[in-house]
Parts: C-alpha cells; structure tokens; sequence
C-alpha cells in the first residue's frame, strides 16, 4: 500500500496536496504551495481551478514553473489576463477558495514574514518582501500554508507582520474586517497544526509516520501545544509518490535542474 | 507618436537623470536589453519602480544608478536573493538606496490608477500588515457608502515606462500577447514610452481584444531581438532559467559583479554585442544561446 | 459552476421577483431572449441595471417587470426615445419607476467596483452636472495625497447578471469577442450569472488574452441561436437596424406595445417561437430574418 | 470652386470637420459628432484617431455607425477595449484632445442639457441622459459641440445641467478643477460660436455662406452676441461634398434609410 521509502519534504508535499478538493479554486505561491497544487491536480482533484498571480487563471502546467510567470503556466491555461484584473477583480473580487502561501517565518497565530529579519530600517536579512501575500491572506476564502518547521521559521515573536493571519489571535481577525478566514492549516515536514477554535493558536495535530512530538516543539520558537487526539498524517501512496517524482522529475529535465530553490 | 528608432537613441533622448523609471514586464517580456542601455549610457539618480525588481533592477542599482526603489517583491523568481538589491539596502552600497515598500495588489492598482489619471487607487488591503508602519504613503479611506475602512494608495505616473513586446507594426502600433502583467497600464501611467520588440512586421494580425498599444501612446520604438534574455517572449524563445541561477553566482560579490558587468554591459555597445560577449565568455555556464 | 440548461429553466431558477437584476451588453450582444423569457415569466418588482436601458429594458418595463432602473443613457440608439421607459418616468405606467441615474463613465466604473469587490467606485467625474443634485448615491472624496474632490459612486453588484456571448464550449467556459462592454465586470459582480450562446462547441480555440468566462463564476450556459437579436453578434449575424426603427413605432403606444408583447413574447414558448411569430406577423416591416 | 447646392446641415457637418485637424485623438458622439468626424478622415485628416465610447480606438468605418457601438466600428478599429477601460485610461486618462459632442440644449456657457425638459422629479420631456458626456465635457483636452442652432436649442436657462461647459462663465471652470479646457467652439447650421476669452459667453463668430446675423440672433434664446469681425464660413468644397455624399450613401445603403436620426 504505502511505499517505504519517500522523503519528509515528499511527505509534506502530499499532505498538503490531499487537502485540495475537486473544484476548488486555488490561488498558488510558487515553490512548494505549487508542487502541492500541481499534485492535487494530477492525482484526486482533475478540475481544480489554479490561479497563479501573473495572470494565469485554470492553468495545467504538465512541469513546474521556476517563477511565477513561466510560459508554462500561460500556454495551459484557460485564460490569461493582467496583474490589475488579477488582483482586482479574481483575488479582491472574493473569486478564490484557498490561498496556498509558503513563507520565510510564522508566529502562533500563522502570521507571516517575508520582509525582515531584524529592524525594518537596518535589517540583518533583507527577504523579498511582500508580493501578493497580504491581500491573498486577507482576501482567499482561507489560507493553508506550507513550509519546513524549524526554530528559526516558527517563532516567538516575528520582526515583521508582513501578511496577517489570526493576528494576536481570538477575534482578532473578524475585528479587523478581514474578508476571509485566514490560515487554517499549516503544513511541515513533520505534521499539520491548526488553529484553536478560540484562541486560534495553531498547534498540532498530525503528525507524519515517523516524526515525533519531541521533533516538532524542538523546531518550534514557541511552546507548541499539541493536541489530545494526535492523528498520525497515513504515508504517501504509491500513486501519490509516483505522481510526483514524475512531476519533479519533468521539471529537472525542462529546467536543467532542481525547481524547488528557496 | 512613436519613432521607429535605436534603442541608444531611445534611452538617451527619452530618459534623463533623477526620472521616474519603470521597467516593467512581470516574469515574462522584462525589457533587459533597454536596462542593460540604461546602465551603459550611466544614468544616475533614478527612481526606480517596478513589482519585483528582477535581475534588471539588481544590476541597475548595483552600478548605481537608483536612488530610491518602489517595488513589491524583491527576490530572483525560482533561486533566491537579489544580492546587489539587498546589498544597497543592508550596507547602502554602491549608495544609499530609499525603498519605497508596497505589496503586488497595491502596486498593480497604483499603476491602474495611474493610466486612469488618478491620484489614487483603493482597495482592500495590508490588513494586519507592518508594511504601512514603514511606508508612510500608504494611508486609509472611509467608505462614505458603508463605513468599511479601506488603504488608499498613490497612483504611480512614472517620467519614463520601459517595457518589450512580441512585435510593432510600421507605423509603431505594439502588440503584446500571453502573460501581459502591468505593462499597458505602465505605459498609459508615463508621460514617456520606450517599447523594445522582437520585429516589426507589416500587419500585426492581432486577434480582436488583443493587449495593442497604439503609436500615439508610445514614444519609441525599437527592434532588440531577444531583448528581453534572460526573461522570455512567448512565442519566440523560453525563459532562460540557467542564467537566473547563474546571476546568484556573478550578483554575489561586487568585485566579480563589477567585472562581469563592465565586461559584458559596459564595454559593450549594444545587446547584440552583449550576447556575443557572454556567448564568448561562458558558452557553459550561461546558456544563452 | 455552470450548467448547460435550458433558458426557460436558467431564469425560472436563477431569477426570483424583487432580484436586482443586470442585463448587460453594449449595444453588442444584447441579451434579447433572455429579455423576452424574464417577461414572460412574469417576473416582478425587479430592480433594473443597465448603462442603456434600450430596447431590452423598454420592453421590460412596459410589461410591468420593474419598480426601479439604474441606468447613465435611456434613448433608442440612432432612432429616438425609449417610449415605454418615458412613459414610466413621465406619466407611472404601467407602474412608478424610481430611478437612480448616473454616467456611462460612472456606471462602468461602478460594475468594475463590483467585481473588484469593492464597496465603492472613485472617479473624476461629474464635475458641474447636476445629476448628484438628484442622485444622493453620488457623493465626494477627498484625495489625501492630494486634496483633489473625487466623485465616490457606489459599485453595483446585481443579484444576477444576464448577458449573451458568442460561444461555450462543452464545460461551460465563455468566450466574448469584439465589443465587450462591462459584461466581464456585470458576471463578476453578480451573485449569479446566465450566459446566453450562439452555440456550443468542442473548444474555444480563443487566442491568448481573449475574454473568457470560467466555467465556475457562470451559473448557467443556455444556447440560444441569435438570442441578441435585434443586436448583434459579431461573427454570427449584424444588427438588425430596421427592427430599432420599427420598434419605436410599436412602443409609441401602450395599446400596440401591449399587443405585440403579449402576441410575439408573451404568447410564444421561446425565441424560436418568437422568430417565427414576427417573422409570419410583419415580413416586411420587421426584417428579423 | 464651391457648388452652390448644398443644404444647411451639409455645411454644419463641413465646417465641424475642418476644425480636426491631423493625429487628433478625438473621442467621437453618434450622430452629427461622427458624421463631422469621419469626414474630416476622409478628407483632410485621414490619421486621426477616431474613439467610440463602445471601446472602439483608431476605428475606421467606411459607413456611419447607427449606434455608438455598430459592428463596424470594432471590424475597423486598431484595437477594441471594454468600456470600464474606455473610461478609466483613454478618456479620464488624459489621452483625449477633443471630446466632439452633439446636444439637445445648450445655454451661453455652452453648459448642455441632455437629461429632462422641466422638472427633473416631473419632467415634460424625459430625454435620454447622460451617456458619456459628464466626463467627455469634463476630461478631453477640448470640447467640440455640434447642433442645429434654434431658440428651443439655445437657451437662455437650462432646466438641468447634464454636462459642464463653462458653468457661469469667467473662470468657473478652472475654479472647479476640470482637467479639461471644456467647449472651444459650438458649430451650427448658421455659423459658428466661441467663448468670449474673459466672459465665456459663446459669441457668435462666423455665420455661413447664405445664412444672417438676424437668423442667428432669432435662433438663439439668449442675447446673443456678435463678433465685431463676423466671418463667413468658406462654402463647401466639391471634393467635401462629394465625399460627404457618399458617405451618406453608403450609410444609407448599409443601413436601409437615413442615419442622422434625432
């Protein structure tokens, strides 16, 4: 049934795909949100709707795109229109289910930082900033995000809010006159939190087979809560693991190399 | 109305020191052979605007030639980091760089706004964001219909827009086709336009509600084949995604980003013998051909 | 998402009485049969929106359907006056009509709004008209970066857009060409949406950047053959000129507009029937073939 | 040289023609506005660009449109876009030299009425409204206006001011922040009318071949005023009429009957 051998970025990537449904539409990060969504699309969800931000509405890539215009993602798609429109009319329009971001660094409350490590004016590390972040985390129906849990990308405390999620959590969000639900769900190579239901603090509740909980607070900067009934994430299945090696595999051929750059 | 003219021609009549500059182009159809004109004719204290300032950006600003920098998303698209970008903001060098931060839905509005005269755009967002604490020029609105607070942006209205295009016509009327990103409202935002393209042909042929500039909102027009490389023009060649990863290597030091760029830019005299320089150089490595 | 249904069974389900409701298509691609099915399901209490109420709207008011309209430019294009829409606004009949008027430039602006999901629209507009004299929905902004006095219009957002297109394919997916109007803006800012079309093919085979409905923000695909007439479609089959003129003879009165209505709309199944009815009726007159 | 038989809206149309002049971009009215302007294409000025509010631009018909969005128009056009972006980008983008109008009433500050006769809540006479004009008036570089001259055209007051020309006069306009430099010329079947340079009243500046100071005067409900140097409209030429005819022909032809409909 399951094939022994996968790994955990693998795993992550499945897990995150097997959240996508049928008919969704899907506004997709490049990186790994992509390589899930893609997935999604080539395994349990044929007529998923993903929209990348360059314009590129009901897009079929047969290989993942390195950035977030290849010609790729135009020449599959249903229809192609301009960044205004994308972000006016499909993004703010309330057109989009999910947003599917990855990110630099997150809080307990899965706001994110894509700008700063350090002080704005004299950062440590300058990251790229915000792109479509922002108003993809206020305006998507809800957010799942994807990244590699560690100590230094879940924090305490982050320099920079670039995109809001629950903000300081509880309320916080419907306070602030966000359209959308935000982050439900936070993907890693090690488990999947989500928010409590009050508090919206995001704490675990699946772990992959193989990790630990001992794994996931060490590479966690706040006291990562964990809940009662820890599910344990089932492992790829052999269609799964096929499908995207051969994805990945087709993208190292069409882009003389490995597409996941950070 | 546009002339059919050099693109050396181009930059120097149109661009002056200290303008307003936007170079757009989002992934696809980036005008790098106009920036690369750019920083060989030593244009100097520009203000730069642009989504996501892109390898053109980090090799204007790393010969210093910006001022100050509007953009949205700063990274090299698939690879990493921009290094000249973050060395201007992190170690102000080659000279101190004022960045003008706003995300892509704002950028793409203000630009919007701009081609539709406005002073202003507003929309949706930075709810919960940092970035307004740290960009003063991004400010709130109410709703007089319903209360709902809103961001009220600046448009943007640049002195110069550089964009590529797949083709012109004769008479200079531009046609651009797949993933077309901000680049009219870029142009119809400027008081000046400089359009590269691959060819001009007699008849555009473009099908009814293509992208179509016309000559009279365009101020130059001039041919650069493959003049948007490293980035791609639908239909006539693919992104070259060896050279992106390659520019991690040539943008991370300045000593060895000076040097490639005084080789391959500086000491050249236009695109065509730039891409000669570079085949010549690294027929590996940057797979440019 | 959308379902290939009957237009009978689209307004039956989609339409209820008292829905706001935006017939759209300038002067291009009007959706005439979906004109005809609303009357003669007897829907009520409708509040119309439209930038040119037209012949499309004449005939929906004369037969009781509205209680208010929306609309920049009430007149019988190239003809006269809308007789059925004056002889609600001057004279009640059949019913009252509350009007909310605004501009083209407003109400293009205003479905943009719309389908941005905003609450409202900011224009330059209106400077010196009396119209917000008379339309307390038009209202000022002032600019904060620059103290300019904006027009705030507030954005339409129907509870049904209706608009006729050239073609679908078999999943639904809409294809516009040629004169496109607000009708991409009035399916995004509705809750639902009926796409009347010419026909229904295999593929689209649109070009890149043509205007395309998704399958999943249209409610309901019905094909109609020359379900614009009088309009037009562009590829299909010109404007029928001679009904616009004959039509300002047939609304001038309410007896004869009743008449007709009731034996060539009212009376027939659908637009085929229709087509038949006017075609054995007024071979001449009428040159609806 | 001139050909002596030539009727009163002939001339109208050719003496608003001459007034464009070559590379104008010139946002064009249905009706007389259009007739005027695509004579001046096929005379004079054949690379104007000629703008339909339909989205038409660079349009090119070889017959006048019946309606301000006739197939035509778009099958002759340089490029063909919505009308949000007609709106938005060409015309309050400031890429427009002249706003060329028609009317059903103006006044002495070339102020038009388009919307009621009598009250606006009760009116005697609903007209048809607005369109785009508001905007025409308010952001074209300059405004244009065509119309048969008639005491019931030209009014001492209007009922309703549907599209701004000079409001009462002076510096009115500018003190509203118009962009736009507003009506320059107002061209009738009798003459022609300009804006006093202080005053803003349109006087009356040349009265055509055969028509009289006194039918102007008569035909206008206001006082008006006459330019101490009144000039005479040169006649139509053979090759104006000729053209214009055959354009009318065709018209005709294509449409079934005559296109210059109220």
């Amino acid at each position: 049934m399951a094939d022994a051998t996968y790994s955990a970025d693998e795993m992550m990537t499945i897990a995150a795909a097997r959240l996508l449904r049928n008919r969704m539409v899907c506004f997709v990060g490049i990186g790994l949100p992509s390589a899930a969504a893609n997935l999604a699309r080539l395994t349990h969800a044929p007529d998923i709707v993903l929209i990348y931000e360059s314009g590129t509405i009901g897009t079929k890539p047969s290989v993942l795109p390195l950035s977030i215009g290849d010609g790729e993602l135009s020449a599959t798609a249903d229809t192609v229109v301009s960044v205004p429109e994308m972000f006016r009319y499909w993004l703010q329009g309330g057109r989009i289910n999910v947003g599917f971001l990855g990110a630099a660094q997150i809080d307990r409350f899965a706001n994110i930082n894509t700008t700063v490590i350090g002080p704005y004016g004299k950062p440590k590390v300058r990251l790229p900033g915000a792109g479509g972040a922002p108003e993809i985390a206020a305006s998507a129906g809800e957010v799942f995000i994807v990244l590699r849990q560690s100590a230094r990308a879940f924090v305490e405390k982050l320099d920079f809010i670039t995109s809001a999620g629950h903000l300081d959590g509880g309320d916080a969000r419907k306070r602030a006159g966000f359209p959308g639900k935000g982050p439900t769900v936070v993907i890693t190579d090690l488990g999947v939190l989500r928010p409590h239901p009050e508090t919206k603090e995001f704490e675990l509740v699946a772990l992959h087979q193989g990790a630990t909980r001992e794994q996931a607070i060490a590479a966690t900067g706040w006291k990562l809560k964990v809940a009662d009934a820890l599910e344990t994430t089932p492992p790829p299945t052999k269609d799964e693991l096929e499908v995207l090696r051969a994805l990945h595999a087709r993208t190292a051929r069409a882009h003389g190399s490995s597409t996941v750059a950070a | 109305m546009a002339e059919l003219t050099t693109l050396r021609e181009a930059v120097a009549a149109l661009i002056k020191d200290g303008d307003q500059v936007a170079c757009e182009g989002f992934t696809h159809l980036i005008p790098h052979a106009a920036g690369h004109e750019i920083a060989r004719q030593k244009k100097r204290n520009l203000s730069l605007v642009r989504m996501t300032p892109d390898l053109i950006y980090d090799q204007l600003i790393g010969m210093g030639c910006a001022r100050e920098l509007t953009f949205s998303w700063g990274g090299n698209p698939g690879v990493g980091s921009l290094h000249r970008f973050r060395d201007a903001v992190e170690n102000g060098w080659p000279n101190p760089l004022v960045i003008h931060e706003r995300s892509h839905a704002d950028l793409a509005n203000a630009f919007a706004a701009g081609a539709a005269g406005l002073p202003l755009a507003i929309m949706r967002g930075y709810i919960g964001s940092d970035l307004p604490k740290h960009n003063p020029q991004i400010k709130t609105l109410l709703c007089p219909f319903t209360g709902e607070t809103l961001a009220a942006v600046p448009s943007v209205r640049p002195d110069v827009a550089v964009i590529h295009a797949q083709r012109a016509d004769r008479k200079g009327n531009v046609l651009l086709q797949g993933i077309v990103g901000v680049q009219k409202e870029t142009v119809l935002a400027s008081k000046r336009a400089i359009v590269t393209v691959e060819e001009v042909v007699g008849s555009l042929d473009a099908p009814r509600n293509a992208v179509i500039l016309p000559n009279w909102v365009v101020s130059a027009v001039c041919v650069v084949p493959r003049g948007a490389r490293p980035s791609y023009t639908e239909g006539y060649y693919d992104r070259d995604n060896g050279f992106y990863k390659a520019w991690d290597v040539i943008a991370r030091e300045r000593e060895v980003f000076l040097a490639w760029m005084t080789k391959h830019v500086m000491s050249t005299a236009d695109f065509a013998d730039y891409e000669r320089s570079i085949a010549a150089e690294q027929p590996k490595q940057v797979s440019h051909g």
